[in-house]
């Protein structure tokens, strides 16, 4: 197979996917063993969306992100530490354990936030696209979110100013079928999202969410759009998720109506396959596997890490809720 | 009696109601094919089928003007908010729409809806999916606002609320959901606007709303120990108050504590005391006092949250210093 | 020219559009006299489109409407008397003075409300096409709105859930170009508002708002397609208010593109040039003379009828919150 | 010293701000080329054109949202919503985002936002554009609150607001907008926080709130002449609140009225009764009491409405009964 792109960038969105991977089935196996508090929603499967999204993006671009959004962190090239520390609620995290796996915030890498309110973050991030514009840099501001949040208000909403001010923004669409049980399907009426920009006169683009290289060349496309002043792109990313909506749903509605649909896409496996795609493209079986190594340190680490910092102090409750009172 | 989970029991009222009358139906998200994020309507669906048991897209401030279409046009819809923090994703459809638009067409209509939502925090679900909004929905006219304490409660209170011509916010505690109780072998309604005074006793008065009455009923028998007779009252709905009840029993013990888990600032307890106020003063033998959430956000890690929720031991300790 | 529609109909047509017309002339003057509390929204100039729209409706059919309401309510034979002496604020009006002009709901029309709140109305009108399928009757609703409200949430939400559930319901955007001051071409990035409607895989249509039999084609189209299961149509009709958004806007920002705009607009009067069509199509001016010499007595009557009602009751305040408390 | 109306100092405020920082700028329905529905923005689209002052399409939940995602990078947004009442259409973003960042991200980030928004009922708005959402924004953790009272005050109080670090609620009373005051001729920046002893007295504390200090003022020179001597406190800012200045003052009085016009229901005058009673309840001569709008919708009739409002009148009539 041929590509544009070098082999040290494949090995990256290798490295970056297979990051994502191995870091959530350590947030899973938190869970499995009680250590963690809540819930999280994994963003197994999904791997190629954000990994391609952000290999268009610069670093001083904004992210807003979802509450299934620990790919994004990882993909943004967030500290793997925090993020866990964060997620089992200890004083380490980045949010010092007050956000949890919904509300990893990290302002370092461009994350505005992610949100627990379905569709919430979607206007912050426009948010952000019109500061760049007003400030006139060359930033733009990516908006994750799921096939369903399309749904809500602010969708539509935030869209419609994009499209109207020619914000510098892409609003990307982790179409992986369902909301929590929920075919999308069965509450919406067109085959495609993507048509959804057609009411607000911008680019709608169907992508292969499980092929990172298709998403990556959308999203330069839809950057280079932005950049140049000529507003936003919808674009929606086909995916699916290994996992229930969170790591506690065992997900019997997905046999409902297709009992080989989990099977089929897992065969199409982000991860897996692109392994399998470098391959056979000049890089070696050995560099391969030593960034697998090199991850899997990183990622003990981090647990590590997370396991052995202490939880916050009671009083920090009170802090943090005003920058000055 | 019977054992049966708070959760079930909600279950039941819905399908006791819909089997009577076919006006009832059931939306909100997910709670169809799978029965609810809480699993309170496990098997409605198949029972009462696709039309009348409704997995709604994403869209709160759409389905719950919906519901209020369908109550304008004879129906008596039941809409579930799968966390009452997402009450404020549909605020004006609530408290804009539904709740004036009696009032608004001079008495013309009027608009039998029941939002159904969890409150409550425990979950280490952070600051938006932990917040107790009943405070929140007794401040704007126009909706009865309800706080069931147990399965019993919450079954009875459920199928007043569904027969009431009037929207009324049902408020569940998530952190009951899977509690099991004894309830009666048929539950019949509630009325509103009358508190149940659910352990009597002569030293204070203690106003408890949802899952904070039997926590303060265990309070009251650590109390007791001490020799401080606590009268415990599960007000159950906050709009309409029972006033009556609380003056009668202040009057009586010359304290009174306010117990409920919304955000204390401009909380119920606030309004408890203001509302008796003038009734009890020259009664009072120490200053109201109440046990909210602090007026912070709800933080994620346990560390932080368990501390906020106000619990048996507060309200042990809140007592004593009032007994002082 | 030709036409279906029988003479009867067509003197129909003209009746309430003149009804309309006079009706808000009226209110007007109560307003320059100091008569009316708080502000209205006159629909003076819009005539053809609640005239049209309602032409193809049934008497059990449902309305949403909105802060410009006067027509709606018109078109489907309200009470002048009950709708003046409730925009006096009088006790004898439709909401017993407690709603106002904003507010007049006239149930036994099927008036499901106007609104103060923009885009309020679309989910409860969406609602009432639910309660129609779910009860089995043959009844549809109609849910109107103007171009501004087009951008609010409950818009999006709403037309997505009639699309998936194919709701009998048509959504009528009374395009007027403006929200208040603001241009809808400075807030919106596409020509046409009925364009919307391909996001949800729905029929979208343009229309002569200044043509009442236009109008009334195209919501006979889409009344057929809601009764026979087919679900919702968006039309968009483009027309122009005569007036400031209120009684006391003295609407200079419309000026601002196009110093001819009013004028051009006003050329093309609804009522006006739908009475010259008629006389065209073998109707007498006598015959139109006694139609407007009756609405005109009609209007008179609810004149007065609202003057001399009686203001309510103060303690009128404190009912009709709760049916029952 | 210098006459100016509400209105216009409210657009000073702005203007000033705008020209000392360039971070600063305003977003809203009818802001920009009609200079906002209450001229409050008149002259600033033309002074810092269309990107700076922009209107926007009716989308609150929308533009707040917007609003947002500028303060958290970089730029001190000041977002104009027509009425209050709408406040409850954007109501997730401002208060399960807005509000809650800076602390959900464990202090990483502030929202420097204003929301600026009319109150109040008298213009025969009806029950949608009548509210005063001030306790509802008080209820939840995370804003700022702010309710001025006259021109010098708004001025003063909207600088301080725009350059505070944290998302600001700023009420002005939309009957004040037409008012004439007479103000500074220059006002600095006031902070949040402390109250105002706008008139002193010793027989009874008035803490108000917005429109009704000016009323309350009225009301004590009514009242002086019956012997009566009531001090009166401009609350400013109800979070943060000022409690010390309120104990202050009750324990010197022995009586305390809270008169601000929201819905009475878990309303302010329920909260400060509610805060300061541990310290002033051995001082107190009589009940707490509070003046409200009362628990139901707001009519448009005139002949309805009026009676509704905290009037001079009522404030009088209920001190006298509480000298009793
Ligand atoms: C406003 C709001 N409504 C409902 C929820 C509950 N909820 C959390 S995630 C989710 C499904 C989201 O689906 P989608 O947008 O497709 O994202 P996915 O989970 O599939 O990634 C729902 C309903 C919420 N968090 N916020
Ligand atoms: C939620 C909400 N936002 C803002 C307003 C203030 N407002 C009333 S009418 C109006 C303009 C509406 O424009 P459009 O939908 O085009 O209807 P038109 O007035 O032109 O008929 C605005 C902004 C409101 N009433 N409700
Ligand atoms: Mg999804
Ligand atoms: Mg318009």
């Amino acid at each position: 197979m041929e590509t544009k792109y070098s082999k040290k960038h494949l090995l990256s969105l290798y490295e970056i996917m297979y990051k994502m991977r191995r870091f959530e089935e350590e947030v899973f196996e938190f869970y499995k063993k009680g250590m963690m508090p809540g819930l999280a929603h994994l963003y197994l499967g999904e791997e190629a969306v954000a990994t391609g999204v952000c290999a268009a993006l610069n670093e001083d671009d904004y992210i807003g992100s979802t509450h299934r959004g620990h790919g994004h962190l990882v993909a943004r090239g967030a500290d793997l530490g925090k993020m866990m520390a964060e997620i089992l609620g200890k004083a380490t995290g980045y949010s010092k354990g007050k956000g949890g796996s919904m509300h990893i915030m990290a302002m370092d890498k461009g994350i505005l936030g992610a949100n627990g309110i379905v569709g919430g973050e979607i206007p912050i991030a426009t948010g952000a696209a019109y500061s760049a514009q007003y400030r006139g840099t060359d930033q733009i501001a990516v908006s994750f979110f799921g096939d369903s949040a399309t749904n809500e208000g602010t969708f539509h909403e935030s869209i419609n100013m994009a499209a109207a001010w020619n914000l510098p923004i892409i609003y990307v669409i982790e179409n992986n079928l369902y909301g929590i049980s929920v075919d999308i399907r069965d509450v919406t009426n067109t085959a495609n999202l993507a048509d959804r920009a057609l009411g607000y006169g911008i680019p709608g683009v169907v992508v292969d969410g499980m092929d990172v290289l298709a998403v990556q060349k959308a999203a330069e496309e839809a950057a280079e759009r932005a950049r140049s002043g000529n507003g936003p792109t919808l674009i929606e990313c086909k995916t699916y998720r290994w996992q229930g909506h969170h790591v506690g749903d065992p997900a019997v509605y997905r046999e409902r109506k297709d009992s080989n649909e989990k099977a089929s896409w897992m065969e199409r496996c982000p991860v897996a396959c692109f392994r399998d795609q470098i391959l056979s493209m000049k890089i070696t079986e050995k560099e391969v596997a030593k960034i697998e190594e090199a991850v899997e340190a990183e990622v003990q680490t981090a647990v590590t890490f997370a396991e052995e910092s202490p939880y916050p102090d009671p009083a920090e409750a009170y802090t943090d809720l005003f920058s000055d009172l | 009696m019977r054992e049966i989970l708070y959760r079930d029991a909600i279950c039941e009222a819905l399908d006791e109601e819909m089997e009577r009358d076919d006006r009832v139906l059931l939306l909100g998200e997910d709670v169809a094919f799978i029965g609810g994020n809480f699993k309170t309507s496990v098997g409605l669906y198949d029972k009462y089928g696709d039309l009348r048991v409704k997995d709604t897209p994403i869209s709160e401030a759409g389905f719950v003007g919906m519901g209020t279409g369908m109550a304008l046009t004879g129906l008596r819809p039941v809409i579930e908010l799968m966390f009452s923090d997402f009450m404020l994703v549909a605020a004006d459809q609530i408290i804009n729409n539904a709740a004036k638009i009696t009032y608004m067409s001079g008495g013309q209509v009027t608009v039998p809806m029941v939002i159904r939502t969890p409150i409550g925090a425990g979950r280490s679900s952070a600051a938006q999916h932990s917040q107790s909004m009943q405070a929140f929905a007794a401040h704007f006219p126009g909706m009865k606002v309800v706080v069931p304490s147990n399965a019993q409660e919450a079954k009875g209170l459920l199928k007043t609320a569904i027969r009431d011509d009037n929207p009324v916010l049902f408020f569940e505690h998530k952190m009951e959901y899977s509690n099991k109780y004894m309830i009666d072998d048929v539950v019949e309604p509630i009325p509103f606007g009358m508190a149940n005074i659910v352990r009597p006793g002569t030293d204070i008065t203690i106003v408890a709303t949802s899952s904070q009455v039997l926590k303060s009923v265990k309070a009251a028998e650590i109390l007791e120990k001490d020799g401080i007779s606590a009268e415990v009252i599960d007000l159950r709905t906050i709009v309409p108050m029972d006033r009556e009840t609380i003056i009668q029993s202040v009057k009586k013990t010359g304290r009174l504590l306010v117990v409920d888990e919304a955000y204390e600032r401009c909380g119920i307890g606030a309004e408890i005391g203001a509302d008796v106020m003038d009734d009890v003063f020259y009664y009072l033998e120490a200053p109201i006092a109440r046990i909210g959430t602090p007026n912070v956000s709800l933080p994620f890690s346990p560390a932080l949250e368990f501390p906020l929720i106000p619990t048996v031991e507060k309200t042990v300790e809140k007592v004593k210093k009032m007994m002082k």
